[in-house]
């Protein structure tokens, strides 16, 4: 009786095992972002992002030669131990590229782990210089640089609001804080003088005292260099309670639908720099509707995630094979409109920029002003 | 928990249902008062397949069903014990070593990267054990010496190009300084009044960490730290000399396997000298042990700097391996994980606390493939295994209560 | 003296660990009654009262109150039914007032008019706690809070009182005074009373009965006035 | 000046919601000496329902019609569901282990905090919630000053609770026992009181105040997060301390100076080096005064 | 010659004036036993002597040179070593490893020593055991020396008090009620330890209820009653004092 039972069990659990391993060929790749902990919002953003560039590759005929893309999401919880151990994970699944991470911390020590093992990675999220400057050859950036972003941010300030004292305060993290330091050195260039740089930590919710600060201090303008749009969107509320009369411009990473649901009346008129992102365009419309219908509503990087991974994808589609070189001088030629925006890689990995200035303007984000040409849209 | 008592069980299995019902509200309903309960469900089937199988692991153990999988068990565990007994306790030891030794040749580079933070975190582990399981003092901010280690070796790499192994050294003094610093305000406190304090300590060295921008380059990290090297001989040209740098995994993973061992051997070899009767001492009855002659300012701040050391010698070790320091390392969450291993592997054993380190490390691993269950998995895998064994996985042979909490 | 003793011990042991600080305690207590267990220090005479109480778990044997089983029961639920104990070291709350203590004496009960009357009783009892009754517990003496914790016990009309060491730390005049009050509740209250001391001398004095504990084992057991007269008590325990 | 009260209101805003949930902690703590890592999470979970039950009602158009009743049903009605749950979650996690080792408690606890934030996460999902606004722009000015109505709502909220839970501690007979049984848990037995019962509601008072800081916090920073419990956790305890654990006027006391020194701190030093400061002057009030500002210096070298 | 001088010393807790002006002197090997009613300050002179307590006057002079205002591990140091009134031994360690503790000042090895295993080390080590073993067996506890404290019965649980304290060799001894909890006959054989013990050339402070013990192994007996010294001298004449009798030993029994 025993014996029978034992005999079954065994019999059922061999099964179990003899069906799953791939009877179809399959694709894998992988996102690496933090799906737990403070940044979870952007995380997921990023790993829904991916999974729908995969579903539209999918549903335009795959990749030849496989039957099945699969996206392995791993969690870093913005913690670079995390971000190693999950870089490894990917390596021993074998997967053929990467799309992540989003805390440059966790990039930085990551694609070091990727790069060993000559496996692509593109960041949809990580701003720092230091994410492609490092000479690694399969390290790619689909968003922009901090430097970029400061350049037109300058301008902003300088040529259309006509400010002459600015008000920085960051939130201490590698992005945010790099940011700021770039646009004060802008806005130094440019002859318009930081009244502050005052920082507050990651996490905080009461911005009372430095807004009181801010008040006394009467810039022109507030410099709002935060992490995450939440962040942004307390202290924009906060801003507006204490009757703080100056513009207020924030950056990508709190750009995010999540600001204006939060901030509501606050967040009206905040602008932004943000990538030029054309909304008519049929690429844009694409993404768009499979995301929201997968999904629901974009956030802030599931373009940036997208593009990522349809770039890795479509190269790989193109180089017909998933040899490391090969899928490198794909990407580095290609020339094509993303969801984001037109997208072409320089030598190091970067990708070209488009910041332009946004507003918010009732519940959403609208183009302003072009920095390049100085013009309202 | 005392098992047997079926009145117990009742009302705390009523308890959980309690909780659950409570839970549900927050599961379905949104905030705009529309209710979605569908993606609930694959919460509450999550919820419900772990409690039963709860349930079928303790009805299995009670009834002779699980006799099928016991007896087996049962005699397998009895043929170890056998072998237990007449193989000494040195054969055992060879086969860890000789395992340890070979698993790097045996797995994936996944499986030793897991196997890295295994033994960082058995360094910490013991490390903090000197405070809270020898000495019997709580520590929530340990973590801060893993960070001045780690910030230690970056700098000296950076700046002024020094070795990994002779930034080991350095880097423990610096630890052991930075612990005696946190120590000496918290030598007239006890219990709880210490947590807060050390708690705190951690974080304002956190923040520093984050904030002195000229030292450390505040969240940006130090980036470009070499890893260890070793001169090795080179015989293309004649013989000489290169130094070679050890960037592969598993040359970090025998470096910090080193490591540990000797960490072990230290705090074993601690834990048995006249220091670590002091501290027992100490953990038992303060005041009797001050009047037994022992100087316990002293020895306390010593159980502060010999733990700072291990956690130091750690942190540099991780700077090496990452090649790459940041604040965002070092937080209070980490503190607390280390404590856990400690607590949960047994507090003031080492094997418990290695097997607490493998735990905790390795369960989150584990659940990766839930992704997003995973931390909810973990705290109430925690909690779970505190309620079942509050003493730790293997309790030290002898555990003490702390001299507090003894009555009158 | 009627058959059904209101507290009967079977066999108990108890202790924390794996040491037995009670082996087999056997005893009766008559409705009525002032019975004393006497004993040196670590006797086992706190434990016992401890045990009674379901403070100690019990480990072997059986514990009876009004003919009813109550080993196992929870602690809190014991002073509803009448049986209440004044600890050693008296164990007053410090921090609140001398009137709460009181108070907490009856908590249990739902009749707050009648608690008010039994509270003038106890001050009729302690007069001295009727002045002092917005202190602190913990600014009294000695004394005034052994009385206190007598006071505090009666407010739950115990039925069986249970006291331990009601002369620790006290002049002698004191003690006198705590003693006649003994007497007092017992006689009028008709509140059994179940009596732990080390100054034997007095315990026996005023009790009835008396069991004579060493080392968790109840070795003699007598009226107390054939213990006061037997020489080796005389010699072991008052000093002779 | 006008900067210097203006920060002063700012901290009291800020010290009287750490007030609220430090007493939850100094509670549990005096009544059974555990450190409650998961009591954040109550204040978190109060301020989800909140948010819940508000647009429940926004949605309905009842908040514009009664905007005082509404707010208040609301905040009783999430105060009594943390009450609930605190009390399940102690009987779940913390009563069984009532005679092991404190640290054990404490992990039992770590572990329930991180389970309830990421249960709160993955029901709640990882965007932030945004609260209905309700009187959230409006603002009165002296001069330069400027105080919201929010802040005025929450002082207010917070002195009352304050006083009605000193009013309750400290007079009615519930409160005496919660006094009693945290001063000697066995001889409160003896007299026929239930331990359990009385930690059961010590906790669920806790809670409940911790959910009405929940709800304050989501008002005046116009959303909540799942992981929100965690830092005024932190800083709570630290409250806690400071005024002397156990205490219920030092936990007020600390609240508020640790409130205020962050808010002083942030305005005239440095933002980012706040929280330093805060544990600088925990660490120095411990310095001088090892059992906190409140704490009674109880004697332990006797023998 | 006198190895321990009270001299005049008082101590306040809060308002309270737990010892008042109280002084006395012992002799090197004396016996001397100090005796009291419950709370009269008793173990507030061993408080005050072995440094637990800060007078707010007096001194206390030890062969010749005042250890007042030391911290308790300088004092036991210097040779004063002490039991405790409810046990107290560090229950979770072996007998052996509580008399080990007491060697800890007569040690020296360090962290260094420790962890490398030196010979030295090893060797003070094993003269610690030795010595340990040595203290307990003289307390006739040799059988037991590897057994957990807390496991010990009682009577040996107070022997083994006595033995950790005597490990580290000291001058002056002083003992907190060792009789209390022991049968008449595990008494009588502690009458006799504490006579050894004073044989040694150790002065004994004896605090004791016992008064069969205390009038037996005494030569000489100090009273103290709320704080103040009433009474001192010969166990003879203490026992005629009336001050004593009304404060101490009560009526006696008719």
């Amino acid at each position: 009786m025993k014996k029978r039972l034992a005999v079954i069990m065994i019999a059922l659990v061999s099964i179990l095992f003899c069906i799953s391993p791939a009877m179809a060929k399959t694709l894998t790749i992988g996102t690496m972002s933090p799906l737990t902990g403070p940044y979870a919002a952007d995380g997921n953003d990023i790993a829904n992002g991916a999974k729908t560039a995969v579903a539209i590759i999918e549903a335009e005929g795959g990749i030849p030669g496989y039957d099945k893309i699969e996206v392995v999401s791993q969690d870093t919880a913005c913690d670079p131990r995390q971000a190693v151990a999950a870089a490894n994970k990917l390596v021993n699944l074998g997967v053929v590229g990467v799309v992540g991470a989003y805390c440059s911390s966790s990039t930085i020590p990551a694609s070091e782990v990727l790069n060993e093992e000559d496996i692509p990675m593109i960041t949809p999220a990580s701003t720092n210089e230091k994410v492609t400057e490092r000479g690694l050859p399969y390290m790619f950036r689909v968003c922009g640089r901090d430097d970029d972003q400061s350049i037109a941010a300058g301008k902003f300030i300088k040529n259309y609001l006509k400010a002459k004292t600015v008000y920085i305060v960051d939130d201490k993290t590698t992005y945010s804080q790099g940011l700021a330091e770039n646009v004060a050195k802008q806005c130094e260039k440019l002859g318009v003088s930081v009244v502050s740089h005052d920082h507050v930590n990651q996490g905080d919710k009461d911005f009372s005292a430095v807004l009181t600060k801010i008040k006394r201090a009467n810039p022109d303008m507030l410099y709002m260099s935060l992490q995450n749009s939440s962040s942004g969107s307390l202290m924009a509320i906060q801003a507006k309670r204490f009757g703080l009369k100056c513009a207020i411009l924030a950056q990508d990473a709190v750009y995010h639908p999540q600001f204006i649901n939060i901030a509501k009346e606050a967040a009206q008129g905040v602008y932004f720099t943000f990538g030029y992102v054309d909304k008519t365009k049929p690429s844009y419309q694409k993404y768009y509707e499979k995301y929201k219908a997968l999904f629901g509503e974009p956030g802030a990087y599931s373009a940036y995630a997208y593009d990522s991974a349809y770039v890795l994808l479509t190269a790989i589609k193109q180089a017909k094979s998933t040899d490391p070189a090969k899928i490198k001088a794909e990407i580095m030629g290609m020339n094509i409109q993303g969801a984001s925006k037109p997208i072409k890689f320089f030598e190091n990995g970067d990708s070209t920029a488009n910041y332009i200035i946004q507003v918010v303007k009732g519940e959403e984000f609208v183009p302003f002003w072009n920095p390049e040409t100085g013009t309202l849209y | 928990m005392i098992p047997g008592s079926k009145h117990i069980w009742k009302k705390y299995a009523i308890a959980m249902i309690w909780l659950l019902v409570l839970l549900w509200p927050l599961l379905g309903i949104h905030a705009d008062g529309t209710l979605t309960f569908s993606e609930t469900w694959s919460v509450w089937i999550w919820i419900a397949g772990v409690l039963l199988g709860l349930l079928m692991l303790v009805l299995a153990h009670r009834s002779s069903t699980s006799r099928m999988v016991r007896a087996p068990v049962a005699i397998a565990m009895e043929k170890i014990n056998r072998l237990g007994k007449v193989m000494p306790g040195k054969v055992w030891m060879v086969l860890i070593i000789s395992v340890s030794l070979l698993f790097p040749f045996l797995t994936d580079r996944y499986a030793q990267d897991v196997a890295i933070n295994v033994l960082v975190y058995v360094c910490l582990g013991l490390g903090l054990n000197i405070v809270v399981g020898l000495a019997g003092m709580l520590d929530l901010g340990y973590i801060a010496f893993y960070g001045v280690g780690a910030y230690t070796y970056a700098l000296l790499s950076i700046h002024y190009q020094f070795s990994f192994w002779l930034s080991l050294p350095i880097a423990a003094c610096f630890a052991a300084i930075a612990g005696c610093i946190i120590g000496y305000p918290t030598l007239r406190m006890r219990g709880d009044y210490l947590a807060i304090v050390t708690l705190g300590f951690g974080e304002i060295v956190r923040i520093i960490l984050n904030n002195w921008m000229e030292l450390t380059n505040g969240p940006n990290g130090i980036l470009g730290i070499n890893a260890p090297g070793l001169m090795l001989p080179q015989f293309s040209n004649g013989i000489g000399f290169e130094y070679i740098y050890l960037k592969k995994l598993h040359y970090l993973y025998y470096i910090v396997l080193l490591l540990c061992v000797f960490t072990v051997i230290a705090v074993h070899r601690l834990n048995f000298s006249r220091i670590g009767r002091a501290w027992e001492a100490i953990r038992e009855d303060e005041t009797v042990a001050e009047l037994m002659g022992v100087n316990i300012f002293r020895l306390k701040l010593l159980a502060y700097a010999m733990g700072a050391v291990f956690g130091g010698l750690a942190g540099a070790f991780f700077a090496a391996r990452m090649r790459f320091v940041s604040p965002e390392s070092f937080t209070f969450i980490e503190s607390a994980m280390v404590l856990a291993m400690v607590v949960l592997g047994g507090m003031g054993s080492i094997p418990g606390i290695i097997l607490g380190a493998m735990a905790l490390i390795v369960l989150p691993e584990l659940f990766r493939e839930v992704e997003l269950y995973r931390m909810l998995a973990f705290g109430a895998a925690m909690t779970v295994m505190m309620l079942f064994r509050p003493k730790g996985l293997i309790p030290a042979k002898r555990v003490g209560t702390r001299s507090e909490e003894r009555e009158g | 003296m009627p058959n059904q003793p209101i507290l009967e011990l079977k066999n108990v042991s108890s202790g924390y660990g794996s040491i037995d600080a009670l082996k087999g305690v056997s005893l009766k207590v008559f409705p009525g009654e002032i019975v004393t267990m006497i004993g040196a220090n670590g006797a086992g005479k706190t434990t016992t009262l401890m045990t009674i109480c379901g403070i100690v778990p019990i480990k072997a044997g059986e514990i009876y109150y009004d003919g009813k089983p109550i080993h196992g029961c929870e602690p809190d639920t014991l002073a509803p039914k009448g049986l209440c104990q004044v600890p050693e070291g008296r164990r007053i709350f410090p921090r609140l007032k001398v009137e709460d203590n009181l108070e907490m004496g009856a908590f249990f009960r739902k009749d707050r008019q009648n608690m008010e009357k039994d509270m003038d009783h106890v001050f009729d009892l302690f007069p001295v706690l009727k002045e002092r009754r917005k202190q602190l517990g913990g600014t009294l003496s000695g004394g005034e809070q052994q009385m206190l914790a007598i006071g505090r016990a009666l407010m739950s009309k115990p039925r069986l009182l249970l006291l331990d060491e009601p002369s620790l730390g006290l002049a002698p005049l004191i003690v006198k005074r705590i003693f006649e009050i003994i007497h007092e509740i017992n006689h009028r209250e008709k509140t059994t009373i179940l009596l732990v001391e080390q100054n034997a001398n007095i315990a026996l004095q005023s009790a009835s009965r008396g069991y004579v504990l060493e080392t968790g084992i109840i070795i003699m057991s007598d009226d107390a006035g054939a213990l006061l007269q037997n020489p080796k008590i005389r010699k072991a325990y008052l000093g002779e | 000046m006008e900067f210097f009260i203006q920060q002063t209101i700012n901290g009291l805003t800020l010290g009287g919601i750490y007030a609220l949930i430090a007493l939850g902690y100094t509670m549990v703590y005096g009544i059974i000496q555990l450190i409650n890592f998961a009591h954040g999470e109550f204040f978190a979970a109060g301020g989800y329902l909140g948010v819940i039950l508000l647009s429940f009602l926004v949605s309905r158009g009842y908040l514009e019609t009664h905007p005082w009743l509404c707010l208040g049903g609301s905040l009783v009605l999430a105060m009594a569901y943390c009450a609930a749950l605190a009390m399940a979650v102690e009987k779940v996690a913390y009563k069984p282990l009532r005679f092991a080792s404190r640290l054990s408690v404490l992990l039992s606890a770590l572990g329930m905090s991180i389970f309830l934030q990421n249960g709160l996460m993955l029901t709640q999902g990882v965007y932030d919630k945004p609260y209905p606004s309700i009187f959230s722009h409006g603002n009165i000015e002296f001069g330069n000053i400027t105080v919201s109505y929010l802040q005025i709502i929450i002082l207010v909220a917070t002195v009352s609770l304050l006083v009605l839970l000193n009013i309750l501690v400290f007079k009615t007979r519930i409160g005496k026992a919660m006094r009693a049984t945290a001063q000697d848990k066995v001889m409160t037995s003896l007299l026929g009181i239930s331990s359990n019962r009385i930690i059961s509601i010590t906790f669920a008072i806790g809670a409940a105040l911790a959910a009405a800081a929940g709800i304050m916090v989501g008002l005046y920073y116009g959303s909540v997060r799942y992981d929100m419990g965690f830092v005024p956790g932190i800083k709570a305890f630290a409250a806690a301390v400071l005024g002397g654990i156990g205490n219920i006027t030092g936990a007020m006391l600390g609240g508020l100076i640790i409130g205020m020194v962050e808010i002083y701190g942030a305005g005239y030093i440095s933002g980012q080096y706040k929280d330093v400061f805060a544990f600088i002057i925990l660490i120095g009030v411990l310095y001088f005064r090892p059992t906190g500002i409140m704490g009674e210096n109880i004697d332990d070298t006797r023998i | 010659m006198s190895q321990l001088l009270l001299q005049k010393i008082s101590v306040q807790f809060g308002g309270l004036l737990a010892l008042s002006q109280v002084e006395f002197e012992l002799g090197s090997g004396e016996i001397v036993g100090l005796i009291g009613p419950n709370g009269a300050g008793k173990t507030t002179v061993f408080n005050v002597i072995t440094g637990v307590y800060r007078t707010s006057e007096g001194d206390v002079v030890l062969s010749g040179g005042s250890i007042l205002g030391k911290r308790p591990y300088e004092i036991f140091d210097l040779g004063v070593a002490r039991t405790f009134q409810n046990i107290r031994l560090f229950s979770n360690m072996t007998a052996v490893e509580n008399a080990m503790v007491a060697l800890h000042c007569r040690s020296r090895i360090g962290v260094i020593g420790s962890i490398l295993r030196t010979r030295s080390q090893r060797k003070e080590e094993r003269q610690i055991r030795e010595k340990s073993r040595e203290a307990l067996a003289f307390m006739g506890l040799e059988k037991y020396s590897d057994t957990i404290a807390h496991n010990l019965p009682y009577g040996l649980q107070r022997r083994l008090e006595i033995s950790r304290a005597l490990a580290s060799g000291p001058k002056i001894l002083l003992l907190d009620e060792p009789a209390a909890g022991m049968n008449p006959s595990e008494s009588m054989a502690l009458m006799e330890d504490i006579a050894r013990i004073a044989d040694l050339g150790i002065t004994i402070l004896l605090v004791e209820h016992d008064m069969k013990v205390v009038m037996g192994v005494c030569r000489r007996l100090i009273v103290i009653d709320h704080g103040v010294k009433i009474a001192e001298g010969k166990p003879v004449e203490i026992r005629k004092n009336p001050m004593v009798i009304e404060a101490y030993l009560g009526q006696p029994a008719e």
